[in-house]
């Protein structure tokens, strides 16, 4: 089966990154350091609601952007 | 406004008076009839800083990636009190009513509102708004349960169109967003609010205090800038300064001004001057 | 003016920050940059309530004569209280210098206060000033120790002249008296205002709140009206609206308004938008 | 003593008025029930003050004009 | 223009000189940028007599139902050369894009030509045009071989997707029509001009002969009117005026105005003074 | 203007037509209401074109000393033809009456001619009128035979005083002397035409043709300008522009100009649809 | 051959006229008085072409649309 | 007497000039190359006619000014 150390290759916002294999959405938020309440991820297009970032499982190419409010008129 | 004053004796023979009620939107009642977007301030302090001295309870913001390169959370909501500013969700930099949409969503994901103040722009070099792909995206964020407040052309057919898709509040434009040109077709805006019966807010052009007062005079519902405000020298005075000037313009429009006359009317009396 | 709020452990970057100092005529410090006239209204309880919405300080009066016919006094001076007004008589109505001389005297007379303000009027069907009836006049006036609030024709010449025959504040037309046409010629007043150093009074023509905010954005020190508050169709709110303006207008000429543009300025950051 | 009814013709805000003679100013506005400290008189186009309205004597022929605030702009 | 005049034994340096090129829509080359509607005239010799003064040679007719109860015959071909004068027919009164599009061809097959003022009106009370079925009509005609020149709101937008559509001229209304209240938008005007290849041409809203001068500095190509002429006082004097004001603001535009600024600047040497 | 124009077998029923009288000062009738200042041109040569272009009759000099140093005559009299253009020298740079009346005269010994343009200057920041200096020399140079059309403020009682001092014209600005801001108080400028028998020419202020346009239409009797033509990017093309704009205005003026209305009325039937 | 006066009923105009059957539109003009040079026919929706005036015939229940220019703006 | 080339101050225009005694304010003018039709001449605050500029003689100490017309607005 799958090796342990495998590394997926993923989109978040507009750049690839790689990034091990078998982590979820939280535990992705947790890697780049954001505050799951202060940000919103959006999963090959589909908004995640923030109860689910934890069941949801990142996959390669999976496609994120993940956004917050800032300044605008 | 001001109670009546009793003043002795006299029999007190009371004048009309006009009273005014809060506006509300979409089931919400507002103390304020000034909303201020959250960009271009020089420092987050002095964001809030104007916020207090305008005494705003809706703003802005827009949403965007994080940068995932910073260390530092820099999202606005770390400045502002939810518990007392509403914050209204902007589609700005939208040029699709499926962009608009997909935005729309991003932002009420990230707050508890369902409130959004949606933009379709039409062109980038003038950010004017396009009239089609706004009414598309009213539709579609009716249907989805949203409060829209649609900022849109000075163009009252549309404006009636928006009021008919469901519409929460429709923002026709004094002009172009960041001109600060002021209410260029005072006209086209009375009009606009005399015919519909959702709230009209007027939104982008606004330069300084007297547009803003010029605008209320128009009798419309409220005024939505950011630039005015945030590009002033003092930011926090010209906050100050443009609450005052939309409270004047609006007890102005209720007032009922006088008319305007090309000859001169004496306020003194022209009998019983001693000879 | 607002002041400075603290909001929690952010190291606080100050804005600069304007500050205002209180218009002073003749010694006398005003909180007020408003005067409004006593003529015309309704009532005088409507009157008075106007001034209460309005909070001025000081109102114009005329001279006339008494009416011997009436059993009762009908004089103004019944319904303010001179302890909390000052009362600024006018010689309106005086076409020619020795005749508003003589109406100085009397208003001076009067009350216990030599402030008067000062018109020569050249036309009856314009109210139009007689810049050399006034300046004439105001020679006078001064040399016998009045205070002279001098209206005035919207003229730099006849402004800096009034100025050197020692008035203590010139008072240029924003239009015609009555006629609720707004500042016509705003830059007149601006240089106007650049180079005396008394305070200049905006006086005439103001027509709506929105006219007394642009007025002072203007840079002028205050504005005196009448009309407009009293041929309101609702005076008390009105005052009210022209009080909020004006203040208005003066934080907004502090602040430093935003540059106009005619090309739009985004309000939102035009990157970091998902793809 | 002085005969009783002497009348003396004077002009009051433009009104001709016969009064009775040897009045004092003071006497004439108690007559026509003016306040003297609402009012200001002018005697012969010289204002007087109020403190000189008991000694100034009315004479025929004597001019008055007899004022006050008015609302005005 | 003025021709270069020799004046002796100077060597002539030649200032720049602006050159006009006439106006082109849809292949047709047109002396007058002037266009006239045909409505409201007291009489028809009035009307034949204006068109003379403004030497038009374009002017818009209405299609509607002939009287049948009247022996005479009433239509107005009666009264224009159609040697001298190009009939462009109207959609007036049509509120949909199908109906503007019926009385497009009842137009066409009334007249030799396939031109069109298309006209697609949202409101009865404003007659301000329906954008989105303006442009709905607009592709159908094109299609149909049409030459559309397309009436529409002062909307950027709108008036790109005009040209994308097809039409030979876009035509931005200046206020609504038969208000005479000129032209309000000064800054949208000048924009769709210099964002468009076709001609942009003024439709409704101008009053007076200065309101057609400033609409032809903004750049544009001509200017479409009817009440402005038909309800002055003497129409053929207006028109007259009408024809030289499109011609000086055209003139006026292409000549290059000088700087505003808020500071005099002497005519005259300011040396040289005798002392 | 419009010749009557018959067309065929129709019994002409005649519209009111209005008639121009041509503009007479000083008992001289002159065909254009155009005055131009012969300040500020690149070249000579430009400037005698544009002259031509807008077939001009009256222009204004003014008076300086001649430059001993040069070996070639540069004064403006070699460039115009006295034959078919009036000079009118002017006192431009004057800020006393007396050295005003100095000027007018060295003028009148300058050319055949009695007319002056009466500019006594209070200020030298912004060329305002003294206009008690003005009177002063009006009254001077009219005891003297001279035909004073003088320079003023647009202040009403100043132009009466000078016409009862004998004006041969009165010329208040439109406004500041080379600062193009065009026509800032139309109030005034109207009431000084209507109040005043003699001519009333504007001087000082127009920016483009549109301004001339619009000054005009207010009634008065001409204008004069200098920076407006000399400075154009373009002067020749500009001075063509204006002489139409003048006419422009002067008709629409004589025509009677359409109501403005705050509501769309129709120019085509609202009846006879197809339905 | 068919009996002289039968009438049809037609619409022109929006208003409802009875006219002899076995017409043409160019008789219907005709009838009218108008000059088919200077209007436009429009039959049951559809626009006559000048040419075919002569050869369209008038049926029972047709709706005609009679224009011209006049006056607009 | 006096010697031939005496030479006496004036001020033109503001500025000093020495020149030979006994001219007239035509001669002036010829030295000058200025052409007595285009210009004005002021003769100690004195306008001098044209005619008049041949028997006009300068003295010591005289104030001229020789102006003409120059663009102006």
């Amino acid at each position: 089966m799958s090796t342990t150390s495998d590394k997926i290759r993923i989109i978040i916002n507009g750049d690839e990154r790689d990034i091990d294999a078998g982590k979820t959405v939280a535990d992705l938020l947790t890697e780049l350091n954001l505050n799951p309440r202060l940000v919103v991820v959006e999963h090959n297009r589909e908004i995640l609601d923030r109860s689910s970032l934890d069941a949801a499982r990142v996959a390669a190419g999976d496609v994120f952007e993940v956004v917050h409010f800032v300044g605008g008129g | 406004m001001a109670t009546t004053i009793s003043h002795g004796g006299h029999g007190v023979q009371q004048a009309p008076r006009v009273e005014d009620v809060p506006l509300v939107i979409a089931g919400r009642t507002l103390r304020s009839r000034l909303i201020l977007g959250t960009g271009k301030y020089s420092s987050n302090d002095v964001m809030v800083r104007a916020f207090k001295a305008a005494d705003v309870e809706v703003v802005t913001v827009a949403v965007r990636r994080v940068n995932l390169d910073r260390t530092q959370e820099e999202g606005i909501l770390y400045h502002l009190d939810p518990e007392r500013i509403l914050l209204l969700p902007n589609t700005a930099g939208c040029y699709t009513a499926d962009e608009a949409v997909r935005f729309a969503r991003l932002g009420r994901a990230a707050c508890s509102s369902d409130w959004v103040k949606l933009e379709v722009i039409g062109d980038q070099r003038t950010l004017l708004p396009d009239v089609a792909g706004t009414l598309e995206a009213a539709k579609t964020l009716v249907a989805e349960g949203f409060k829209v407040l649609a900022y849109t052309n000075d163009d009252l057919i549309t404006a009636l169109r928006l009021e008919d898709a469901g519409c929460a509040a429709v923002m026709p434009l004094a002009s172009m967003i960041g001109s600060g040109l002021g209410l260029v077709n005072p006209y086209t805006i009375r009009e606009i609010k005399r015919r519909l019966t959702v709230p009209v807010l007027v939104d982008a052009g606004v330069g300084t205090a007297s547009d803003a007062c010029i605008t209320m005079e128009q009798g419309v519902d409220g005024v939505l800038m950011n630039t005015a405000v945030a590009e002033a020298e003092d930011p926090v005075t010209m906050a100050r300064a443009m609450k005052l000037a939309i409270e004047a313009g609006r007890l102005a429009y209720l007032a009922g001004r006088m008319p305007r006359r090309e000859v001169a009317v004496p306020s003194s009396p022209t009998s019983g001057m001693p000879s």
